[in-house]
């Protein structure tokens, strides 16, 4: 267990042997006893451990796509490029800061990213309203995603968001269509687009960033159309039954690659992306890369037809 | 003669009446037993009882208070397309179960209680129509299936019938009553938001004319997808239209609302959609803007072929 | 002069010997002396017409330009096509009542009007802010001219504002954006587009929905880069200067006329178009049949090259 | 050597020390005598006393209280291209009196007093150069002309700017600084708002990155054409940028506005601009946007025969 790591609910186990064997490691000396104390309590650690994150449900994953030092937009983009241009505003009256986007570079090619952004405190939080973009947040991607189309730059958009803003002011401007017209506008774009999933991905408020030629999620993060609580709430009638709806749902990254949704399922460390930033985002930016190679050799017309064609296929019925 | 088979027989010379030219051929659309049996309805906002046959003659409009009281998708379609011109497409399209989902209710039962009680096969009918002799393609969603939630099939329905029109070169009108996404089919549901909206780009850019009628409820995921992508947004009086619920909102926001929150003559004072629209004059709304939106057009003709060509045709109708 | 047309300051004399007239014919019957000068008034009034009419300062146009019982864009709209579908908002948070726009037919074509509108009372002028567009104003505006780009439709627009709303919101909703992006996207329309400027054309805020393949301008409406008043305000230093300001700015339409701005002046009924609505409204029609007959028959590229020569052309410098 | 040859030696060598490999030849833009004998220059924010060599050095930027102090013209363009490289265009479109127009004073005898006092011909100064050998069209504004005000000149010489990077396919740089749309030449100079704008559409189609910089003040016809259409939209510190007057909008409004009201950076937090840079950034943040614009472009060659084409140069640069 790293330290400085708040641990979640279902790591207090690893919590309690690992400050065993903490205290045991102080100690300069060891009694023989105590010495196999120690090594049982390091294979304890291990096996629990191995069951812990071999075993975790789907909202342990929630919890994990929902974790306060989990890194975020910004971290990744400072990790895989040398430089980021952020560009602001709709140009008709707000900045919304719960999208940010600009100009990043991979490997000497000029990239947009647009993404969702959380805030680590209250403060920003505030800045950044949890996350929850307002419609003039999806209107500023949407600027972002016809300058990007202009010069011929791909797109990368990172998405952790608990869902597009439910509130009085969003309403009146109009959520309801700034997320549809990214959705037709996305579709049409004749640059690669690839979205990334790196914690939550909540519903329409995340699809209106993320109608892509790939869709990647990281291992610990989800995407659903509903939050677990929201579903419970309704269809169980109690949040209490959230995990029963984060189960049922089918919101895992490994759920979405096994429904075709998602492309690639890029792993995390141990214990999830808050344990090793580096190591993610150096899976993140090698899965970008590997991905940016094949989408590269498309023309315009072939990219909007590979992204039109991968959403053309969703869905399952029966017929006759 | 039944009581039953007096009510169809009253019924169908109402709509006799209503309609210039009615063959006296059935009603597409049987009502139920229930239907027929129920002399009486009471208006949903003033209470007033009124004749049923009556009501519908009036398009289910209150006379009393002039309350639009919601209607089937067939009821829509029959309101709105020249009688006996509709064809549905694609009624074949059934639901399923693809996550096996299960709350306190398997999803299985719920689609065939939602089928027996909504006496339709799921939330949407799509096919072609004319409206004043313009063939147009035409969907209408059924509110009393789950809610009108779109799941797989309203995806692909709606889909297949703007692919439709790209390929005839159609007008497209899509009428929408939904509460949102189906939640039972998960990250399914929600990709049709993607998958219609980018099947309306390739008809956007085809330059076709698309009409979407917001009525009473539009919610959530349809909202925010092809309900709120119409060249021209008309919604019916007082419908309530909106991305996220009313609740939701304020247990967000933590204030009260004011009370025309999300209604249709809210969104219209906000700039979000073209017109409020009589039931009434809904029909010859429609007509007009199809008329205004394809004269101009010198590609634009009158394609013969256009019914025989859809393979698919569930009803006898008048070809 | 007709009852109840409020008179403007330069027609005072006119409404003095109408009243002599009107008070002379209401006696049952007349001496010879009284019939002398009834004849004589009855001259006298025409003598005095005539001069009143044919030497109008470019102030005196500014005053009937404003006449409150000057047709606006409604009564045009009526009058040319027997139907109107009104479209209305911005599709972002904002319905601007100061512009008005939708669909109406001449001739079996569809056209996309789109017109400034003023109030006639305090209740209208509330509502209509007394022609004033707002930034989302001109927005619905745009999005009118790509639905008529899109469907084939010829735009027609009637022009009569005092300018842009100069505002708090207005600034901070971006006016400038708004309206300098409506210049560039009518420039690259292919579909025709006329502007009728029928009363006041104020400077950027007309200009603004002005970018067009033939400029029309009523008679005795004008267009300015500024008001008289502000120009004087500022290059007189007092607004009292008007009426110079007026004649040295070359604001009506005969002077734009002749500095190759406007392409046909359309003539008003004698004392201004209030005089006579139907007779304005026919004269509009006419002129815009004309003008569409010639434009209809060039194809897109050509709409959109006629319209941007004509706007090349404008200025005047030397070089060498 | 007198007074005004010391200086002049003086600031030559302090730009030289700021410009890596700069010849040793004559400034282009020579300094007025007025500038030459002022050792000193007081912040206008501040009210600080600076050596004006040092100001100067400092790209005009008060070191006491970051005030970015008003340049001519040439300055900025001295200050953004690389040594030597500016090549003017267009310097002999003059301005005339079309509407013969007077007020208090004749605007024939305004455009000489303009001229003096500016010692610029006209409101614009526009050209060729590179930045990090990066070739770009830029036009600078000279708010000392007429308080920068866009008259036919103006407008014929953007206009003229932006057909040269369209045929040149060259990057598009203008620099604001303006009261508006000059009166004196009435509706002529507002229909230059129109004529430059319809030249953008043609450089937007043609996929060209144009970049505007506001810098103080930009305003009225200027902010409501070509300055506010940039790909992107860098403005200065503090610059104000607005339509409207903050005089004007008091008046209609009847309240006094927020102090921070139409600055850089209160239309950076209302979505109007996409960044403010400090000046002494402003070729680097330049240099960059032009290289992430350009370089996905396999379209996109240097092209050497660039400044060779360019027919017209005023000055003896080093090509
Ligand atoms: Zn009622
Ligand atoms: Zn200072």
């Amino acid at each position: 267990m790293k330290a400085n790591i708040v641990p979640l609910d279902f790591e207090k186990p690893l919590n309690t042997l690992s400050k065993q064997i903490n205290e045991l490691e102080q100690k300069s000396s060891l009694v023989n006893g105590n010495k196999k104390l120690l090594i049982d309590l390091k294979t304890e650690y291990e096996k629990a451990k191995a069951d812990i994150y071999k075993n975790l449900s789907p909202f342990d994953r929630v919890k994990i796509a929902r974790h306060p030092q989990r890194p975020y937009a910004v971290d990744y983009i400072n990790h895989i490029s040398p430089s980021f241009y952020e560009l602001h505003g709709d140009r008709t009256g707000k900045d919304d800061n719960a999208i940010i986007g600009g100009l990043i570079e991979i490997d000497g090619q000029t990239i947009m990213v647009v993404a969702t952004q959380k805030g680590r405190n209250i403060k920003e939080n505030q800045k950044r309203n949890f996350g929850m973009p307002s419609p003039e947040g999806y209107r500023k991607a949407l600027r972002l995603f016809q300058h990007a189309e202009k010069f011929n730059m791909p797109i990368i958009t990172l998405i952790d968001t608990p869902g597009a803003y439910p509130g009085l002011e969003a309403e009146a401007h109009n959520q309801s269509q700034a997320i549809a017209l990214n959705l037709r506008e996305l579709a049409g774009l004749t640059v690669p687009v690839i979205s990334i999933v790196y914690g939550e991905g909540g519903s329409g408020g995340a699809l209106a960033i993320g109608v892509a030629n790939r869709i990647l999620m990281l291992e610990n993060s989800v995407y659903s159309v509903i939050s677990p609580e929201g579903c419970a709430a309704i269809l169980w009638r109690t949040r209490e039954k959230a995990s029963e709806a984060a189960k049922a749902l089918k919101i895992t990254a490994k759920d979405l690659y096994e429904l075709g949704i998602a492309d690639e399922v890029i792993p995390e460390p141990v214990g999830g992306a808050h344990y090793n930033i580096e190591e993610t985002c150096k899976n993140v930016l090698s899965s970008i890369k590997k991905h940016l190679d094949v989408l590269n050799k498309l023309n315009g017309e072939e990219l909007r037809k590979d992204r039109q064609e991968k959403f053309r296929k969703i869905g399952e019925y029966i017929q006759g | 003669m039944g009581l039953k088979d007096f009510f169809k027989n009253r019924q169908l010379k109402k709509a006799a009446k209503q309609q210039i030219e009615m063959p006296s051929i059935e009603l597409k659309s049987i009502p139920s037993d229930e239907t027929l049996c129920t002399l009486w309805t009471k208006c949903q906002s003033c209470n007033q009882l009124l004749y049923t046959s009556e009501l519908k003659k009036e398009l289910s409009v209150c006379k009393h208070c002039d309350h639009h009281s919601r209607l089937t998708a067939m009821e829509r379609i029959e309101q709105l397309v020249d009688y006996g011109t509709f064809i549905e497409i694609d009624y074949d399209v059934l639901p399923t179960d693809p996550l096996t989902f299960s709350d306190l209710k398997p999803y299985k039962d719920r689609l065939q209680h939602a089928e027996k009680s909504s006496s339709a096969k799921e939330a949407i009918v799509t096919g072609i129509g004319s409206i004043d002799n313009q063939p147009v393609a035409i969907g209408s969603m059924e509110f009393q299936y789950i809610g009108g939630s779109m799941g797989s099939v309203v995806g692909e329905k709606i889909t297949r019938l703007i692919e439709k029109a790209i390929k005839k070169r159609l007008p497209l009108i899509l009428i929408s009553s939904s509460g949102g996404a189906r939640m039972h089919e998960g990250i399914l549901s929600l990709m049709q938001m993607a998958k219609t909206s980018s099947a309306l780009k390739e008809l956007h850019d085809a330059g076709l004319l698309y009409i979407s009628l917001l009525t009473e409820p539009t919610f959530g995921g349809v909202t925010a997808s092809f309900a709120m992508l119409g060249d021209i947004l008309v919604a019916e009086p007082k419908a309530r239209i909106g991305f996220a619920g009313r609740r939701v909102i304020e247990e967000t926001i933590r204030q009260k609302l004011p009370k025309d929150f999300q209604t249709a003559e809210y969104l219209l004072l906000n700039g979000q959609i073209d017109m409020v629209v009589h039931r009434k004059e809904l029909k010859k709304v429609f007509s007009d803007l199809v008329r205004l939106h394809t004269q101009n057009d010198k590609k634009f003709f009158f394609n013969d072929e256009l019914v025989l060509n859809v393979k698919d045709t569930p009803l006898l109708a008048k070809v």
